[in-house]
């Protein structure tokens, strides 16, 4: 009974695993089309953030829930502003790109703090259920990836800014034409994107080893979670992370971490080949 | 692509160059510089494959070094089995060409396109990497060669004169037949692309809807350009693994499958010209600043290539190619005051 | 209706298309006799588009049966219907374009015919839709009514039984218009015709028998002179026309 | 195709050593100094241990250079960055070996860049020391390996950790050789003791989520845990262990954590104290020879310091050991050096006493076992002059020196 429980909550926290690495790169490429290869790094940066910050003695979870968003979110305004601008439309030429743009990242990171910092330990401590103990942070994991989604739905949904967004990622032209400026939406989106990337960074500082090349662990799953889910940010990302977040890790506490990582791959692989378009249809049906 | 092979400049002078290399290398070169060489070479013929269904079929794939690393795989196997290289070498071409077929089966026949396509390629070739990283253990053997896991296969055979296992080939032979090769391949994809499979080919990349609609069946094109790249690609790999008689999970990882899309995409999509160029240029380089200490090669490589996006969207040998005709343009029209009608220029 | 088909070139029974909730084609019954060319009229958004990517297989129909000469062709892929003799010019030009006018034309010769033919039935093609000096332009970047006429070209080129031309004459000018009047004319006698078209004046040039449709459904089908005077075809029609227009 | 005899290649080889050069790789000016290539990763995923490696690969050099140079001469590196990417790896091996003319070369740290380059140097003739900690089972005359093996290690720590916790072992392990290998001694070793292992989990070097398995762990209840994990993405195994407060209630021992010498730096003291390992070196060793090594070391590299573990210290002593058997050959030539290396010397080093097996070419070695404390390794134990057991069951240079192989060791 007690390793049901376990087990579940496990699930939850792979499944919420995958909702945080999914969530900002879905922003930045379900609404913009741009494929970020630096997502990855922008969770290192995160990550960095977070421990740079603790270092000089900042409270953890200022750190973690303001700091590091807000760091990455600038960083990610100013790559859009330098960069990715020249590149709307450009889907490889914005995959060249941001590969030279990883690179720099973990090459800069390196010079700049080294590639060994110490990082900083789970906070909360362990909670036991039964004759097993987890850490409690696993349920802070779970609330921020729901909290994600709802967020990004009211957002959406219910505010002038979602409106602006949805109306531009639509059709480009006519919001110009109603006066909106457009170019200042999507630097917004990619900043919005960059900023929630590194808010999941930060979250995952205090669960990984924090080195500058950490982000390349990342990256094929953040990607396949997004493509999988397909076009509507939320219940695509939601809908991908829960199958593939419960196969793999169903797999992986049935079997072992190779095969729960071999069957992500394979339900992904049948999802794509039954539901072309990902899980929640045409890419360019830009719904939630 | 109007026009024909037999009366396009560009391909004389490439085959030439080729030949001249090909011939010249091992008199001028000393043995260091001609193993340089081979390997960009053998860089280029992967280079190649991706520059076909890419350029020249509209495919886009992420995992071409898949096919890489099985024809590299393939070839270690067999060979280390066989104890002879030459009909391990031919399977390396032909499995994962029919590799390719298979993959190309599903994922065209299932109407995947776009972004979706690239996934699934770059999904197939995670699934690859992870497998043959999980083989470290002794059961993972066949026949007489031991897989290895992320340590790879050592030891695998040079490359032996058809039907004599004992004559190796020395560096410079091999550097020759893999010029060779490289020649044949690049000949082969001019007069492939240029043929009558080739031009619907390329009307397939530039509409598809509209190729289906003058009857032309797009799935079983794509599948056969598929196949062929995958072959190539395949090829490429055996070359490496003999070249380097030592081949590791790397060749399956993404960042082969990256590397060829850069090459390729920094020396213009559509030509086959511009992806050699393409490899000689970024491989030399990361090999030059490794000899260079200052900073860190990879912020240095990292922002060249953000530069080179920037800078040349359409790829070096476009690029050029571009500016070359404009500036003609302008000095035909000073000729003459009325501005020549654009035409449709050969691009490969 | 009832007759035994063999002389239909297409008969489509209760041929219905739908889109999640909308359902764009309704029931149609529709047949056009070997050699006939028949015009469709109605308003934007009628159905005309969707019914004939229903009828090359581009759209596979929720409900119904597509005939090509008494052979069910329902749910075949497009290139094995487009094989059996059709040829298609979609709303929106449809072509190579990054590829010259000539390329774009030989492209379709040359499913039929070896090289040298097919050279010569390009030439020929864009000969005749008046086209031979773009032959060796980028047609990405020539106008509209060129474009309709290279691709007019390129249809012909496949030597179709059925042709299916959806909206020929927009975008060119008087001279182009009267041009492919006559091409059509002189096509159907050879070959079954359909054509969608808004322009009365072009429709006045060539049509005899006219099907109307509004809403996804056959409205009526009669000679042009009748729907003419149709108040009730004037009314869904040209009314739509004047909000088009405004 | 005109074949290239056997001489045309020494003629041309020839011409390298005379300075020609064809293309643009333009070597370094030649002058008088002997060059002794360094091969370690600068950028890229292994930089934590290549970095710290080069360091003090140029600093040994500058020590000979300090004492008086070598046979009258002085010594200059040539260093290239293989940036964690096999393929450059063989590049700048036939660079060393073939362009440069290299007296000997000191890299590699991944067994899979030791296969690419090994190879390379045994073909040109080119003195090869690997300075690495490694699975064991290179059997090859040409190179000298100076780290430790599993058996060395492993064989110590397993009843060193049984006598104080207990028989019942869960073991965890990268999905590698390596791991694979370390594996099946700790097997071995923990049976040879008298205890069990209950389980062994492998995990790909990728992985980065481990709840499902330490949830399995408390459900095994085993008495010890053993670790042989790698690499960055498990890193978070220490801290998710941690996290879920097991620290506290099942001890850990490994053979891996810390190898580069950046996990304890990493790891905070709540996660990382109390994690027994077992190596051939430690920055904690209290002998003057260490002190005054470290404090030559903090002299020369003020800020940015390297930091030590035994791949650090082992590429000091390859470097040195190199040195001496150069000085009493009287010659760089390969073959006369390796006599010398072959005559059982026993060199005093930062880390203790080190001899070379003749038989295999690996160090036999002193080998510690302890504590790690708020980032330091307290030690708890020594043990002399221990062989490299798992290399001798299958490797005999004396008997086939001309061997040029990997063993996979097997213990089944």
């Amino acid at each position: 009974m007690d390793y049901t429980i376990i087990v579940v909550i496990e699930i939850l926290r792979a499944i919420s695993w995958l909702v945080l690495l999914a969530a900002g790169l879905g922003i930045i490429f379900g609404m913009m089309r741009v494929i970020n290869f630096a997502h990855g790094e922008f969770l290192m940066l995160g990550g960095y953030t977070v421990i740079m910050s603790t270092k000089a003695g900042v409270n953890i979870w200022f750190a973690m829930l303001v700091l590091a968003p807000l760091c990455v979110g600038l960083f990610g305004v100013l790559v859009e502003r330098l960069v990715i601008r020249f590149l709307y439309g450009r889907i490889l030429d914005s995959l060249l790109a941001t590969w030279g743009l990883s690179l720099l990242m973990i090459g800069g990171v390196t010079l700049i703090f080294g590639n060994t910092v110490e990082g900083v330990s789970t906070p909360l401590g362990a909670v036991d259920i039964g004759a097993y103990s987890i850490p409690a942070y696993n349920f802070v994991l779970i609330f921020f990836a729901a909290l994600f989604m709802v967020a990004i739905w009211g957002v959406m949904k219910f505010t002038r800014a979602g409106l602006i967004a949805r109306a531009t990622m639509q059709n480009p032209a006519m919001a110009e034409a109603l006066g909106i400026r457009t170019t200042w939406v999507y630097m917004a989106t990619f900043g919005i994107g960059s900023a929630v990337t590194g808010l999941a960074g930060g979250l995952l500082a205090p669960l990984t080893g924090v080195v500058p090349t950490m982000g390349v662990n990342f990256v094929g799953q953040s990607f396949i979670t997004v493509i999988t889910g397909g076009a509507s940010m939320i219940a695509g990302t939601l809908s991908a992370s829960t199958l593939l977040g419960s196969i793999s890790q169903g797999m992986t506490i049935l079997t072992g971490p190779v095969y729960g990582d071999a069957a992500l791959l394979l339900a992904a692989l049948v999802l794509l080949r039954l539901l072309p378009q990902g899980i929640t249809g045409r890419i360019f049906t830009r719904s939630l | 692509m109007e026009k024909p092979v037999a009366k396009d400049p560009g391909f004389y002078i490439m085959v030439l160059i080729g030949l001249l290399i090909m011939f010249g290398a091992p008199i001028w070169f000393d043995l260091f510089a001609i193993m340089q060489v081979t390997q960009y070479v053998v860089l280029s013929v992967y280079a190649l494959s991706l520059a076909y269904i890419w350029g020249f079929g509209g495919i886009l794939s992420f995992g071409q070094s898949c096919f890489f690393g099985l024809g590299a795989y393939t070839f270690a196997v067999s060979s280390i089995n066989i104890g002879e290289t030459t009909f391990p070498f031919i399977l390396s071409f032909v499995l994962p060409a029919a590799f390719g077929a298979a993959l190309g089966y599903f994922m065209f026949y299932g109407r995947l396109s776009d972004v979706y396509l690239g996934v699934v390629t770059m999904v197939v070739t995670l699934i690859f990497w992870k497998i043959i990283n999980h083989t470290a253990g002794p059961e993972y053997s066949i026949g007489d060669a031991r897989l290895g896991g992320f340590n790879g296969i050592p030891s695998i055979p040079i490359l032996n004169m058809p039907g004599d296992p004992d004559a190796w080939l020395d560096p410079a032979q091999m550097f020759k037949f893999f010029m060779f090769l490289l020649i044949v391949v690049y000949i082969g994809l001019r007069v492939l692309i240029a043929s009558d499979f080739g031009r619907v080919s390329v009307g397939i990349r530039e509409n598809e809807t509209r190729s289906s609609l003058l009857g032309y069946d797009v799935r079983r094109h794509k599948v056969i350009i598929f196949a062929i790249g995958s072959g190539i690609a395949g090829m490429a790999g055996a070359m490496w693994a003999t070249y380097q008689t030592f081949i590791d999970p790397n060749a399956f990882s993404l960042e082969m499958s990256a590397k060829a899309l850069i090459w390729v995409m920094a020396g213009g999509v559509g030509t086959l010209a511009g992806p050699i160029l393409g490899v000689i240029l970024l491989q030399w380089l990361s090999l030059k600043l490794g000899t260079l200490q200052f900073l860190n090669n990879f912020v240095i490589l990292g922002a060249i290539l953000m530069v080179l996006v920037l800078a040349l969207p359409r790829g070096l040998v476009p690029s050029v190619k571009h500016w070359a005709l404009t500036g003609w343009e302008m000095f035909r029209r000073r000729e003459r005051a009325a501005p020549p009608a654009k035409e449709v220029t050969s691009d490969v | 209706m009832s007759d035994a088909d063999d002389h239909k070139v297409i008969r489509t029974t209760g041929l219905t298309m739908r889109f999640g909730g909308v359902t764009a084609v309704d029931h149609v019954d529709f047949a056009l006799n070997e050699g006939e060319l028949r015009c469709l009229l109605g308003p934007n958004g009628a159905g005309k588009s969707t019914f004939f990517k229903c009828l090359t297989g581009q759209l596979t129909p929720t409900e119904g049966v597509v005939e090509f000469r008494g052979q069910p062709i329902t749910g075949w892929l497009t290139h094995d219907i487009v094989k059996l003799g059709i040829g298609i010019k979609t709303q929106v030009p449809n072509l190579f374009n990054g590829l010259s006018a000539y390329e774009n034309v030989r492209l379709s010769a040359r499913r039929k015919h070896l090289a040298p033919m097919a050279r010569q039935k390009a030439e020929e093609m864009l000969e005749k839709c008046g086209v031979t000096d773009l032959a060796k332009r980028e047609v990405g970047l020539l106008a509209h009514g060129q474009r309709q006429l290279v691709e007019l070209a390129m249809v012909l080129a496949g030597e179709p039984s059925l042709v299916l031309l959806d909206e020929p004459a927009a975008g060119m000018t008087g001279d182009e218009r009267d041009r492919l009047a006559r091409l059509v004319l002189e096509l159907s006698r050879n070959a079954s015709v359909i054509v969608v078209e808004h322009d009365m004046a072009f429709i006045r040039q060539i049509a005899k028998q006219v099907t109307v449709f509004n809403r996804g459904a056959i409205f009526r089908e009669a000679p042009i002179d009748e729907i003419m005077r149709d108040r009730a075809v004037q009314e869904i029609y040209l009314g739509k026309q004047a909000d088009v227009a405004a | 195709m005109t074949k290239l005899s056997r001489r045309r290649f020494l003629q041309s080889s020839a011409a390298v050593a005379a300075g020609s050069v064809a293309l643009p790789f333009a070597g370094l000016a030649q002058d008088d100094a002997i060059l002794v290539g360094g091969l370690h990763d600068l950028s890229g995923g292994l930089d934590t241990s290549g970095i710290p490696m080069s360091q003090i690969f140029e600093l040994a050099l500058k020590e000979i250079n300090d004492t008086g140079g070598l046979l009258g001469r002085q010594v200059k590196p040539v260093i290239y960055d293989p940036q964690s990417n096999m393929s450059l790896y063989s590049q700048y091996a036939t660079q060393l070996a073939l362009k440069d003319k290299v007296a000997v070369v000191h890299g590699g740290i991944t067994s899979a860049s030791r296969e690419t380059i090994r190879p390379i140097f045994h073909r040109f003739k080119t003195l090869y020391f690997y300075n690495t900690l490694y699975e064991g089972g290179v059997c090859d005359r040409n190179e000298i390996t100076l780290g430790t093996t599993p058996a060395q290690t492993v064989e110590k720590l397993i009843p060193y950790v049984m006598n104080l916790w207990g028989k019942k072992v869960y073991t965890v392990a990268a999905d590698y050789n390596y791991g694979h290998i370390t594996a099946a001694w700790f097997k071995r070793y923990v049976e040879e003791n008298g205890g069990e292992v209950v389980e062994t989990e492998f995990f790909p070097l990728d992985v980065t989520q481990f709840g499902s398995t330490i949830a399995k762990i408390q459900a095994a209840a085993p008495d010890i845990v053993l670790s042989a994990m790698v690499g960055t993405g498990h890193f978070g195994f220490y801290r998710q262990w941690a996290a879920a407060g097991m620290k506290s209630r099942i001890p850990m021992a490994s053979t891996t954590f810390g190898a580069g010498g950046s996990e304890p730096i990493i790891m905070t003291p709540e996660e990382g104290d109390g994690i027994i390992t077992s190596f051939g070196y430690y920055p904690t060793i209290d002998t003057p020879a260490n002190i005054a090594w470290k404090e030559k070391i903090a002299a020369a590299y003020p800020s940015n310091t390297p930091v030590l573990s035994e791949l650090a210290e082992v590429t000091w002593e390859g470097v040195m050991i190199w040195a001496d058997a150069v000085r009493e050959a009287g010659t760089l030539d390969r073959e006369p050096i390796l006599e010398v290396l072959e005559s059982g010397k026993t060199y005093d080093m930062p880390a203790g006493k080190v001899s070379i097996d003749p038989l295999t070419h690996h160090a036999i070695r002193d080998v510690y076992i302890a504590d790690l404390k708020d980032h330091e390794f307290i030690i708890k134990e020594k043990y002399e002059q221990v062989p490299p057991a798992d290399t001798q069951m299958v490797c005999n240079l004396e008997e086939d020196p001309d061997a040029n192989v990997h063993h996979e060791i097997s213990l089944n």
